[in-house]
């Protein structure tokens, strides 16, 4: 097995990737599908919450997706400042949207859900704001990779811009928790504490935050691709201009 | 077969529909450009081959 | 003209979206008020119209020493004085275009920054209403304020300072239409008062700033 | 048509630089003036292009008439080569920017951004606006600053060309605009003498 | 480096009086608050810690785009990155200098503007002593904003786009000193917490700023 | 102490312009760089002067061995020429203005707000900051635009009695610069030509 770093080479990348994206597209439609399908039509209603809990198959796995898409953006931002792999620093680049969306879908759907539950569409509670803020980060480091032409550069200064914003971001967290107590559940999928989600609802949400995951990964691995061609179309017609 | 949502139909329905067409809205786009960009690079690949 | 108010949008947005921007910087002031004066939404429910006008507005002086001030350093400025289109044309487009690219996106946008300030469901015409009325003026009055700083390096600073003066009415009517708005009261006095300074500042301060722009000119 | 200066004084900063400017441009022709740095060669021409008021005496033409070229030469460097010249070309109500283009072969760039050109590609740049701009008397500061061998060749074409068509060209500069035919005005003896210190007629000096 | 700090300061005081005009902004934005809000008085009192807080910060973060765009704009970056002063000297010292002409003019003039939103006597110090701590903060914060947006043209709304939400954790606990000062309350956490933020951000951010610098200049 | 450059390419916006430059300065030399607009003598220039890293190649002397004055140099409008003068000189560490201020006769402005001087004023501000710096290579772009004939010798006295002192100078230009016993180099032929088409690695080529 050869080392990992291969894949770091754009058209070895591509090639690999070609092969997977099929299939991770079909699987992750299918779990997806059968997630919220199961989720939405074969689960009980929640005694307290009544049907609102079936928003949790969206709202949680996109929750966790937003997250996770920025702990990627942050790994594949070290790789680039380290090895310097011009790779991993257009898939961070590519990754940002998917996570921009996912955390507009999970601040969508938690309003929604806040409606019902807490009889406002949103409050500034904790989780929910440090979600905003997590947003917010997103739009700035999107917006700096399209402000700026040279494609190095624009990757080291994202890059920086990513490892400085995760340690605020964290810091918001904290000062958000000190701010102001919040009504929202805590984390249940920890698995430190035993679970206080019952199984009916907990496996479909398995596969819902399985499905995510992999449309995640698939979606990630398109756009990088997207991401080195076009890079590679800027590099073929700056060379025209030589001529 | 449509599962009874009671009171909070409306709710649950319009969640799930805001994050299908979020999701199906990003994976089309992102589809969209993957394709527009592969046909581009072809197109300036044939060109700068043929030209040195 | 319109090339003129083409190449500007053009500019705007090629300037890494200068549409965005705007929103953005409103989008975080408003998310910046609740961190200030805590989160109870009784409190932010009440001050929500206010905060929501201070916001546009900020966002709106933000950027309003783009208006000339590009065009003076690189010598623009000089050469569409000279050139054959008349100076209040010049600024009315330099007003129009502002207009376009920061006060109508902030007027679209606002409903959504009204729901994390939690105002009331019946605050939310009043307040698109004020808005949509009351962003035109704040554009023109800031071109004038523009004119006047043109040419000063860096004038941003004093920019905001000669302009937000002059931004007071406009603000008091708009933030008292969306407020009694938002408490179900009778809006109509404010709402004419309003339409007034807009359509007043529209028809009347573009010669001033076209003045003012020639002084600065010479 | 022909541009009739008469008695110009000028001024910068407050201060007289230039004073009893005379000189008549019939069309067709051109003229270079000559001088010391800071003597206030580019003072006379932003004042003849009616940039600034003159302190005394007048230029027979508008500014209408006009079309000048400083040092900063309005580019917008985000717009492409193409973009700058087609939006002044607009504005002058001109038509086609082709022969601009091609004047100072800048066909080969015209899509390139204008942040991404070389000193002298921008300035060719900024020469071309003269011909899209379509007035008759070109008001040049320095026009061939940092151009190359050639280039300097392109432009004295294109003044050539300017005034075949009637058009004339007020040009400053410290190095050969390779116009040998052009008339060659010196303005240092015209430089402002400090003003007699007994007359306090208003203008506090 | 006294060279260069006593340089900046004579450039931002040169330049229109760098000092007045952060001053003139705070106190308007001040102003123009109650004619958004209301004339109420006692909702003013319980919105103003928060409102300072936020005036500081915006008139802070409106100077930031002057840290290094000016430099930039004519060459003098360039000659100073290859000038034998390090990058972090250099970034650390414009920081200060930054500090010097907005944040500490705003610290002393707040007492002043909290009068006209009437903040209650006893939330006078606790504003005070978070201000002078907060606001060094501010300026390290926005120097490495302004750094990673040098060399874009008018890069001024991505900037604060940027820099606002690393603003959010001190504006949080800054504000939450002055509003837990003026109820009474107990301030020794948050105001612990405070001086954590800005001495970590002294520390450290300095470094990302000549990194950001660095690869911004080549 | 001498300047190697060995095998250097430059590249400007992700594009190799200039190729497999050599030469060597000894010190109490001069260097003379041409070619036509837009081949790459700035970009050089700026690589040599550290101010953007090499493709390939390398550069004898550290940046910290230079001083570099390029089109933009770095002068603020709102500071006096001595201002000016005397921050540069802390900045690097050098004692007194006086004989940059008379090597560019700029003594009679020296009070002057740096805004308020003519082009080739300032042009001679921006050049009497090398003098200031006090590093043994000077790397100048272009560095008599817009000067007169008599600045021009100003120039390059200045320039001579740095080289006599043990120092170096590289500069690029397109007219004369009074400066006969300096080695030119024409970079023409050193254009870079197409890299090969293939290399899909992690440079994209
Ligand atoms: C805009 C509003 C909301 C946002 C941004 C939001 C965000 C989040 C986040 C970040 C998680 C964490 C996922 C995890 O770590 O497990 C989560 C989980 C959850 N949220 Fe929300 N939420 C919002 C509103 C709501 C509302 C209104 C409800 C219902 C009353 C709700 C119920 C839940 C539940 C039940 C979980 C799963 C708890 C767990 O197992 O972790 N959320 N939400
Ligand atoms: N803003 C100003 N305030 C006061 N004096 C100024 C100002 N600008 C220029 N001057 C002075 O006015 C005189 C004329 O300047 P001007 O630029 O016209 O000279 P010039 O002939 O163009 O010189 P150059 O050949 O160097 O361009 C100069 O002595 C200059 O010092
Ligand atoms: N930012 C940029 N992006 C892409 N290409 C650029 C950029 N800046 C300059 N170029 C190109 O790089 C080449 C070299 O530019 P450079 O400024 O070094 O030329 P030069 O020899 O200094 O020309 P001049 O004599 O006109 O100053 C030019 O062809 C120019 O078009
Ligand atoms: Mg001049
Ligand atoms: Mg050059």
């Amino acid at each position: 097995m050869a080392s990992i770093w291969e894949y770091a080479n754009p058209k070895k990348f591509i090639q690999t990737t070609d092969r997977l994206l099929p299939w991770l597209s079909v699987l992750s439609a299918i779990t997806l599908v059968i997630g919220l399908i199961w989720g939405f039509f074969f689960t009980p209603d929640d005694f307290r919450q009544g049907s609102t809990v079936k928003i949790i198959y969206l709202h949680v796995p996109s929750a966790l997706m937003a997250i996770n898409a920025w702990l990627m953006m942050l790994v594949a931002s070290l790789i680039w400042i380290v090895r310097r792999h011009h790779v991993s620093a257009l898939a961070a680049r590519a990754a940002a949207p998917v996570g921009a969306v996912m955390t507009v879908i999970a601040l969508a759907t938690g309003a929604i859900w806040g409606q019902p539950m807490w009889g406002t569409w949103w409050a500034w509670d904790p989780r929910l704001t440090s979600f905003l803020i997590l947003f917010l980060f997103y739009l700035g480091y999107m917006a700096l990779w399209a402000a700026i032409e040279n494609d190095d550069t624009a990757a080291d200064l994202t890059s920086v811009l990513c490892l400085v914003g995760s340690v605020f971001a964290l810091l918001s967290r904290y000062a958000v928790n000190f701010w102001n107590q919040g009504l929202h559940q805590g984390a249940s999928l920890s698995l430190d504490k035993e679970k206080n989600v019952a199984d009916v609802f907990y496996h479909p949400l398995l596969f819902c935050i399985a499905g995510f995951v992999l449309l995640f990964v698939a979606l990630v691995f398109l756009r990088t691709q997207t991401e080195i061609r076009a890079r590679r179309m800027r590099a073929l017609l700056a060379r025209e201009r030589l001529g | 077969m449509m599962p009874d949502l009671g009171k909070y139909a409306d709710a649950v329905l319009s969640s799930y529909a805001v994050s299908i067409v979020l999701i199906l809205a990003l994976v089309a786009f992102s589809v969209m450009r993957a394709r527009k960009v592969r046909a581009q690079l072809d197109e300036v690949e044939r060109r700068s081959r043929k030209n040195g | 003209m319109r090339a003129l108010l083409i190449r500007d949008i053009r500019l705007a947005v090629r300037a890494g979206g200068g549409f965005g921007l705007g929103l953005a910087f409103f989008l975080i002031v408003v998310v910046l008020v609740p961190f200030g004066v805590g989160p109870d939404s009784g409190l932010l429910a009440r001050i929500a119209p206010g905060i929501l006008w201070l916001g546009a507005l900020l966002s709106c002086l933000l950027s309003l020493d783009r208006i000339f001030a590009l065009d003076w350093e690189d010598g623009s400025l000089d050469l569409l004085a000279t050139a054959p289109l008349p100076m209040e044309a010049l600024v009315s487009v330099k007003a129009l275009a502002h207009w376009l690219t920061t006060g109508v996106p902030l007027v679209l946008a606002s409903p959504l920054f009204a729901l994390l300030l939690s105002l009331p469901p019946e605050g939310y015409l009043p307040l698109l209403v004020s808005l949509a009325l009351g962003t035109p003026a704040l554009s023109v009055i800031g071109t004038f304020g523009a004119a006047l700083t043109v040419g000063l390096k860096r004038g941003g600073l004093l920019l905001s300072l000669l302009v937000l003066p002059l931004y007071v009415p406009t603000l008091i009517f708009g933030a008292e239409v969306a407020r009694r708005g938002a408490e179900g009261l009778e809006t109509a006095v404010p709402l004419a008062m309003l339409a007034g300074i807009t359509f007043g500042a529209i028809a009347l301060l573009p010669f001033a700033s076209a003045a003012v722009l020639r002084v600065n000119l010479r | 048509m022909e541009l009739n200066v008469t008695g110009l004084s000028v001024a910068r900063g407050g201060i007289p630089v230039l004073e009893g400017l005379d000189f008549t441009l019939p069309s067709g022709q051109a003229l270079i003036l000559r001088g010391p740095n800071g003597v206030g060669k580019t003072t006379v021409l932003r004042t003849i292009a009616g940039l600034q008021p003159p302190l005394e005496g007048h230029v027979g033409l508008e500014p209408e008439a006009m079309a000048y070229a400083g040092h900063a030469d309005g580019i917008k460097s985000t717009l492409t080569v193409r973009e700058n010249l087609t939006f002044w070309a607009d504005i002058f109500g001109t038509s086609g920017i082709a022969n601009a283009l091609d004047a100072f072969d800048l066909a080969a760039l015209a899509d390139r951004m204008a942040g991404a050109l070389s000193a002298g590609q921008k300035r060719r740049l900024g020469l071309a606006r003269m011909v899209v701009t379509g007035r008759p008397v070109w008001v040049l500061d320095e026009p061939t600053v940092s151009l190359d061998a050639s280039a300097v060749g392109l432009f004295a074409q294109a003044v050539r060309n300017h005034l075949t068509g009637g058009g004339m060209a007020l040009m400053a500069t410290h190095i050969d605009l390779g116009l040998d035919e052009a008339r060659v005005l010196d303005v240092a003896p015209y430089r402002a003498k400090a003003p007699a210190h007994d007359d306090f007629d208003g203008s506090f000096l």
